[in-house]
């Protein structure tokens, strides 16, 4: 319990000072669901609540929150002070700040950022069905327990041995690669393009995305599916060395398709030819700057 | 070529290369490193008095290595621009590592050509007590001498040492000190008043060479000390077994005589007083002359000497008989190696010296240590001292207990007593030297110079004490005793500090440190081998046999013979090629030479690039069937070129290696060229520059020339009637490809197959000239990435097209000409040049420059603003304003890396967007033609 | 223009004499001049290669190596300078990190890794062009027509998600 | 793209027998008449010769083509010539495409029908490509007059001085202390044995 009052008193003080003029973190919703909050007055502070199903990323709402006070502080007041958001995060959320702070989507010093030392969110958190007791697969194999960039940390972050040896993707690399074939292609079959993987996803911030414009040089607006597959493809593409494994996509996915194996597999083909692990550092993806010596890759086929 | 020089249009940039260019045709930014010549090329009159003095000789590249020349040379008789240069590798490691960046490779290179006088005034330029430090020094430079990668470090001490002793003997007839004036500054006769004032307290190594540093810059300098003589520790620190007295009182008077005033005996109490009376600057550099006790019982009884008082009175020549006494001497440091030794020279007491290090780790000279147990003087290490033991007021002995001793932490020993190891040392006389510090009570009271007790005197980074006015150099500062050389080093840079202070921004500025030279295995080897470095061992310091030291104060250690010096001078490797003896600075009257220039970077806006970087020579050594290297009087074409050339190395004689010229000559051709293991090209060129060898040979050297050809490619115009006239004038040419070249009782026998006519397949010759060919430069990969010109695959430059475009690069804007694009003779190279130039005008007159449209465009709408572009783009071409990339229309050369690597294809490439490609990718893949027919 | 998705599926090529269809990005300063050299020097080059010019290896962009694989290549050739040597001083250094990534994407999802190749032709290197599209033309010829488009509508067609009854039909979820 | 509004005209050349030797150009003139939005497809002997362009140019007037597509030989070699024919005839000189059906194809490919259909499908690329192309204008940029040469041996030697003549401003940069290369080095040069300085 103690971590939800330390964010209530954290949120308080926070709005009172008026250093921040919102703070994204999470409340029970109606029907006892955790779910995300907006606090923009302090004594709505006592909503703000930590528990184990605090599983939505909370970073893609801070563009949003900071986009509206622009909008509010650009119609003629003279606003001096340097308007701040506040966001609860976790360990694999606050790598997203890194990564779209490089992207100079938010300057570091817009947000503040509240980190959360994180035991771990359980299964099925977001859906009202915590019920099974075990943790969520990204949580299992998580042992960074300790937000790589906050401004305040909450709780004591815990040394937790756990391994991350990808067996999860191994299960496929093993097929032969027509295997593999029928394996995705009854994957991408079941996508009904909702694009709700897109929407809960921190690296998407591209104003109209590629793959739903009207000029079909890419991907026609029908469900055929090739152009499911292309828009899979090229999403998880546009992730590499960016995506920060928090999963939301495969969570909220309503036709369960195993998103998260393409973004883990070229999470771990990065790391092993550039050394670079998405958010780490507020540094640009690797794949767009120089060759540098030690990079793994001397691709002379 | 000396039109070129004065052309009002040209902007000669000699000596330079091309480090960078950015930009595109009309707009070219390029970066040119100007490397230093270290010889003003507008001032230098060419008149070579330099070269006169200089006492380096290296081989002459342009002789192609058959000649010498000086480390400051001229790079050939009609060099444009006509100034010399000095080459310089870097700053040799001895120098780096002295305190006083004393030039060692510089005396040692004139000792080697016995200049000694020159030598000793090349010492004293920079260092004003060489008897002192070829003596007592540390010598750091021979730990750095790149000599002791190979064997032994060259003795720079000894040589140092025998010319400051040869110096003394013949000091009558020592020629006048030519150049006085201060390393670093401009050569001036005689120099010029600055009408400061400047007080020097205390007359030790830091005092008198910063007191010789300012009179050289201008300032009038007088110089206080409390004791008789000047010196300081020089004089009473140091005792005559292990330096005479009168080089030093030479040494010094030599100082004074630059127009220094001395006044001994006086004891300065009030510095501020010193500056209200007229002193513009106040100098304190009293050294560490109190020496330190422990606090122990008894540690004040009289029989308590200290080191510094002995050795002073033995410095004023009072005689003190120590027979039969027992002396025990605390410390285990120089001072207490000398004390003991001196005292065991007073009628042989036993001597004993006891202190807190283990035998390994005593700070005095490990040398030294083996020299006074060699003199009888027995040894304690390792242990601490508890008591001075006194029975009826006579001390009889000192009671120590061994110790582990760990080094001091903070000032004080880190050690731990072994229990149970307590004895007495019997002992009637104790003298102490376990330190020195400075003494501060000559300070002001009130404290306005800071110290940092008992270290020593506080000063900031330009030397200064807390006294505006007042500076502070040496022991006095550092506290620790260091070496005569550490103080030296600090009187220097004290001198240029309060030269910055009088003289504001035209003081002297810190000297400009250039990289060091770090020499490999195989670079000494080569030079040994070239005899450039003798390979003889190290000659060590021999020293009076033991019998003639009792109770004399003989100097011990003797002065290298000049034998023993010259074989020393002969190892050093004259790591920096030039030794900075500065023999030049004063030889050159017009004052070009400046040792401290520095690079340069230029940068240039260009319109056009014309790249005419040429060939180089092939190689034969490659080829040991050729015996080029391998056998005497086999000769490349271009090293008869500089033979047969009067201004070359034999002054147009061609000669055999015995001296005499050849009576019958070959010519072998294509070496190199057309072949499956060195260079596939034909070098078009070697054919006719073998005719002209051949008659060149015929007509000056009259000997029989014998020429073997595979095919005689007479190219162009005349040069059939050439190969006809030579053939006239009776040069025998057989064909044939040359399999060995082989020495047969004394000649060069050279033998052939695939012979047209089945002639002789051999000819036996005095010499031998290969006709090499021609093969792209070494450094050809990095020319080409600089200016991103493709190679072809025999190495040279990539014309844009073989028929319509030879001048031409792929690039817009850069241009080929001459031999860098393929091996050419002289009238192709002209008429290339041409070429490239018409070509680069008919750009350049057009006044503008139409550029292809396809650049990088941005659709603002689908832009997220997230840089990855701006990462990616190799021309910075692209920035982020207010959210939303912008292209730089002029810096975009439209390579298209930003709109692959856009996420949401916002960035467009026009005239290849991704719509274009899509349509031309379906067209091509509809291979709506499936050829069923393919037979 | 709307055809763009033409269904050929049909004409993949004879059974006997299967001709892949190899799609060719070329850097119009280094491999398209190298490629231009073979034709000059009269080296044979299979027929199969369709070359287009990009002005840097750079340009070429994964989504359009997709659409190459979607719109039924066989196979797929990025050429570019060597490292070091391209015309825009470092274009080529994100096509040599993109590709690999890109080509572990595409075999990961089933493409054989065969299909995509990159390499660095300069413009003098007539013969290595046309040895490397030999290579790849015939390795291609032993994989036989690419599955990638066909599989995806055949799939499509017998599997469709909501069946002629309306039915949902929901695969077991593979975990 | 509005289908009806393109014209295109194809031209496809024989390179005297450089092309035709190997591809059918008949078939493949045929086959681009097939094409969407081709108006105009013609096979001629020599392209690039001025008789060819005058082709061009009178198509663009009479039949009011506003998109041409030439599969000769590479761009490298004639596309500015072919640009240039489209800009005399008052069409933008970038709704302009190439198909190098020479050293890409006839050069390369002995087998007459393979080589025809890689010609034919290079066609269609180019004439698909051609519909998306946008009229373009050079961009004009100030020249600067200066010019570097780099070396100065003889060559780079004659090359400043012509240049210095012509009153443009030279930067001669050489590596060594002087110039001269390797020419300062010799001392009589063939065919006239005169002196090298």
């Amino acid at each position: 319990m103690s971590k939800t009052i330390d964010i209530q008193a954290k949120t308080r003080q926070l709005l009172n000072s008026g250093q921040v003029s919102c703070v994204i973190g999470y409340e029970i919703g109606p029907r006892g669901r955790t779910r995300p909050a907006f606090i923009y007055q302090p004594d709505d502070a006592e909503r703000m609540v930590w528990n184990r199903s605090c599983t939505h990323n909370l970073v893609p709402y801070v563009s949003d929150k900071l986009q509206s006070i622009e909008k509010n502080t650009s119609t003629g007041e003279t606003e001096t002070t340097q308007q701040q958001v506040a966001v609860v995060v976790k360990p694999c959320d606050s790598r997203a700040i890194n990564v779209l702070t490089a992207e100079k989507q938010f300057s570091r010093d817009q947000v503040y950022v509240i980190g959360v030392a994180c035991e771990g969110i359980v299964d099925g958190a977001g859906f009202g069905r915590e019920d099974n007791g075990n943790l969520q697969a990204r949580c299992q194999r998580c042992s960074e327990r300790e937000p790589v960039v906050y401004d305040i940390l909450i709780g004591e972050p815990q040394e937790v041995e756990a391994v991350d040896d990808y067996s999860d993707l191994d299960r496929l690399t093993d097929l032969t690669p027509d295997a593999r074939v029928e394996f995705w292609l009854s994957q991408f079959d079941r996508c009904i393009r909702c694009y709700a993987c897109r929407q809960v996803c921190p690296m998407c911030n591209c104003p109209t995305c590629l793959y739903e414009r009207d000029d079909s040089l890419w991907v026609g607006m029908g469900i055929r599916l090739n152009e499911k597959r292309t828009f899979h493809l090229g999403r998880a593409y546009h992730l590499a060395g960016r995506c920060v494994g928090c999963n939301e996509c495969e969570r909220v996915c309503p036709m369960k398709i195993p998103i998260s194996l393409l973004n883990r597999m070229l999470e771990r083909e990065v790391e092993a030819a550039f050394g670079h692990r998405a958010g780490a550092a507020a540094a640009p993806s690797p794949l767009v700057t120089i060759l540098d010596s030690e990079d793994g890759i001397s691709w002379t086929s | 070529m000396a039109s070129v020089g004065r052309h009002p249009n040209i902007n000669l940039m000699a000596y330079s290369e091309v480090e960078h260019i950015s930009g595109y045709i009309g707009n070219f930014d390029v970066r040119v490193h100007r490397k230093p010549r270290y010889i003003d090329a507008s001032v230098c009159t060419g008149c070579s008095k330099c070269t006169e003095v200089c006492p380096v000789d290296t081989l002459n590249p342009f002789d192609m290595n058959l000649g010498t020349r000086k480390a400051v040379y001229r790079h050939s008789a009609q060099a444009v621009p006509g100034s010399y240069t000095i080459e310089k590798l870097g700053v040799a490691p001895c120098r780096n590592a002295c305190p006083t960046d004393q030039r060692a490779q510089g005396y040692i290179a004139l000792v080697r050509e016995k200049r000694y006088a020159d030598a000793y005034w090349a010492i004293r330029r920079e260092h004003p007590f060489p008897s002192v430090c070829g003596r007592v020094c540390n010598h750091q430079c021979e730990d750095a001498c790149s000599r002791g990668k190979y064997d032994e470090p060259v003795n720079i001490m000894g040589i140092k040492r025998f010319v400051s002793d040869w110096a003394f003997a013949n000091r009558d007839e020592l020629p006048e000190m030519r150049d006085k004036s201060l390393v670093g500054t401009p050569f001036v006769h005689e120099p010029v008043s600055t009408g400061k004032k400047v007080a020097i307290i205390g007359a030790g190594p830091a005092g008198l060479t910063a007191a010789l540093d300012l009179v050289r810059l201008g300032h009038s300098v007088k110089v206080y000390d409390s004791s008789p003589i000047a010196g300081g520790m020089m004089r009473v620190g140091i005792p005559p077994h292990r330096m005479p007295d009168e080089l030093l009182d030479w040494e010094i008077e030599q100082i004074l005589n630059e127009g220094i005033e001395l006044q001994l005996n006086t004891r300065i109490d009030d510095i501020p007083g010193l500056l209200e009376s007229g002193y513009d600057g106040v100098l304190v550099a009293t050294g560490a002359h109190r020496v330190k006790k422990l606090a122990i019982r008894n540690s004040n009884h009289p029989q308590n000497w200290l080191s510094l008082d002995l050795l002073k009175r033995i410095a004023l020549g009072e005689e003190i008989d120590l027979s039969g006494k027992k002396v025990v001497v605390l410390g285990g440091g120089n001072v207490a190696l000398d004390v003991a030794r001196t005292a065991i020279r007073l009628g042989q007491p036993e001597v004993s010296i006891a202190c807190l290090e283990s035998r390994g780790e005593m700070p005095g000279f490990d040398w030294e240590i083996g020299v006074a147990e060699e003199e009888g003087i027995r040894l304690f290490p390792g242990r601490t001292f508890k008591e001075i033991v006194v029975e009826n007021e006579h001390v009889v002995g000192v009671r120590c207990v061994e110790v582990e001793f760990r080094g001091f932490k903070g000032g004080q020993p880190d050690m731990d007593e072994i229990p149970g190891s307590d004895h007495v040392l019997p002992a009637d006389l104790v003298i102490w030297a376990i330190g020195q510090g400075p003494d501060f009570s000559f300070l002001p009271p009130d404290g306005s110079v800071h110290i940092r007790y008992p270290i020593g005197v506080v000063t900031d980074d330009e030397m200064m004490t807390s006294l505006p006015g007042v500076f502070c150099a040496g022991d006095v500062r550092r506290g620790m005793t260091f070496f005569v050389v550490d103080a030296i080093g600090e009187g220097h840079h004290v001198a240029r500090c309060i030269d910055r202070y009088l003289r504001g921004e035209n003081g002297l500025k810190e000297p400009y440190q250039q990289d060091v030279v770090e020499l490999s295995v195989e670079d000494i080897e080569t030079r040994i081998t070239d005899g450039r470095a003798s390979n003889q061992p190290r000659v060590p310091i021999s020293c009076i046999p033991l019998e003639e030291r009792l109770n004399n104060f003989r100097e011990v250690d003797l002065t290298l013979t000049e034998e023993q010096a010259l074989t020393e001078a002969e190892r050093c490797l004259g790591c920096g090629l030039c030794s900075e003896c500065l023999e030049c600075v004063a030889a050159c009257e017009i004052g070009a030479i400046h040792h401290d220039m520095q690079d340069e970077l230029v940068d240039l806006k260009v319109g056009a690039i014309i790249l005419a970087t040429g060939f180089q020579d092939f190689d034969p050594s490659v080829a040991p069937e050729f015996g080029y290297g391998r056998l005497n009087n086999v000769i490349t074409a271009m090293e008869f070129e500089r033979m047969i050339n009067p201004s070359g190395p034999t002054g147009g004689e061609v000669l055999l290696k015995n001296g005499k010229p050849p009576k019958s000559v070959a010519i072998l051709q294509c070496i190199g060229s057309r072949s499956e293991q060195y260079n596939s090209h034909c070098s078009r060129v070697c054919c006719m520059y073998s005719l002209k060898i051949a008659q060149l040979v015929h007509d000056y050297v009259n000997a029989e020339v014998h020429e073997i050809y595979r095919d005689m490619r007479t190219v162009s115009g005349g040069y059939e009637a050439f190969f006809n006239r030579t053939k006239q004038a009776g040069v025998n040419f057989y064909h044939g490809q040359v399999t060995e070249v082989e020495k047969k009782n004394g000649r060069l026998v050279v033998s052939w197959d695939e012979s047209y006519y089945n002639e002789p397949d051999h000819v036996a010759v005095d010499m031998v000239i290969l006709a090499t060919g021609f093969e792209p430069r070494d450094d050809v990969g990095q020319v080409a990435s600089t200016f991103s010109v493709s190679r072809s695959p025999n190495g040279f430059f990539l014309e844009r097209h073989p028929k319509l475009a030879p001048v031409e690069t792929a690039t817009d804007g850069i241009y080929l000409a001459g031999a860098c694009q393929s091996p050419m003779d002289i009238p192709d190279c002209v008429a290339q040049a041409g070429g490239a130039v018409a070509v680069a005008l008919s750009m350049i007159d057009q006044g503008t420059i139409a550029l292809e449209p396809s650049i990088a465009a941005v659709e603002t709408l689908y832009c997220a603003g997230c840089g990855q572009c701006v990462a990616a783009c190799p021309y910075l071409a692209i920035e982020i304003t207010d959210g939303v990339a912008v292209v730089n229309e002029y810096s975009c050369k439209g390579c298209g890396t930003c709109a692959a690597v856009c996420p949401n294809k916002a960035m467009k490439l026009i005239h290849y967007s991704d719509q274009q490609i899509v349509a031309e990718m379906i067209g091509a893949l509809n291979l709506s033609v499936t050829p069923e027919e393919v037979t | 223009m709307s055809d763009s998705h033409g269904d050929d599926v049909g004409n993949v090529g004879g059974l006997n004499s299967f001709e892949p269809k190899i799609l060719g990005f070329l850097c119009s300063w280094c491999s398209y001049t190298g490629a231009d050299l073979a034709g000059t020097n009269r080296l044979k080059v299979p027929s199969n290669l369709r070359a287009i010019r990009v002005p840097c290896s750079g340009r070429v962009a994964p989504e359009l190596i997709m659409r190459a694989f979607d719109q039924g290549a066989d196979g797929v050739l990025v050429l570019g300078c060597h490292l070091g040597e391209c015309h825009y001083d470092n274009g080529n250094h994100r096509t040599a990190k993109r590709m690999p990534v890109l080509h572990s994407l595409l075999s990961f999802v089933g493409l054989e890794p065969e299909r995509l190749r990159l390499d660095w032709v300069s413009a003098s290197e007539g013969e290595r062009f046309s040895k490397i599209v030999e290579e790849f033309a015939e390795s291609i010829r032993l994989l036989g027509p690419c599955q990638w488009r066909p599989k995806a509508l055949q799939w499509e067609a017998e599997n469709r998600l909501i069946n002629q009854k309306g039915e949902m039909s929901m695969p077991q979820v593979g975990r | 793209m509005n289908l009806t509004k393109v014209r295109t005209g194809v031209y496809i050349c024989h390179c005297g027998t450089n092309i035709a030797a190997t591809v059918d150009v008949k078939a493949v003139a045929e086959f681009a008449q097939s094409l969407d939005g081709v108006v105009l497809a013609r096979d001629y002997s020599y392209m690039c010769s001025d008789p060819g362009q005058d082709l061009i140019k009178d198509d663009i007037q009479e039949h009011g083509l506003n998109r041409i597509v030439v599969a000769s030989c590479s761009p490298l070699m004639h596309e500015i010539t072919f640009r240039r024919a489209c800009e005399e005839a008052g069409l933008n000189p970038f709704y302009f495409q190439m198909a190098n059906i020479r050293e890409h194809c006839s050069w390369v490919i002995d087998d007459m029908v393979l080589a025809t259909a890689k010609a034919k499908s290079l066609v269609e690329a180019a004439v698909r490509r051609v519909y998306h192309h946008q009229p373009l204008d050079m961009r004009e940029v100030e020249m600067n007059p200066s010019v570097l040469v780099v070396g100065a041996g003889i060559t780079g030697i004659e090359a400043a001085l012509r240049l210095a003549d012509a009153n443009k401003k030279v930067h001669l940069v050489e590596r060594e202390p002087s110039i001269g290369g390797h020419m300062a080095q010799l001392y009589k040069t063939f065919p006239t044995l005169d002196c090298a300085a």
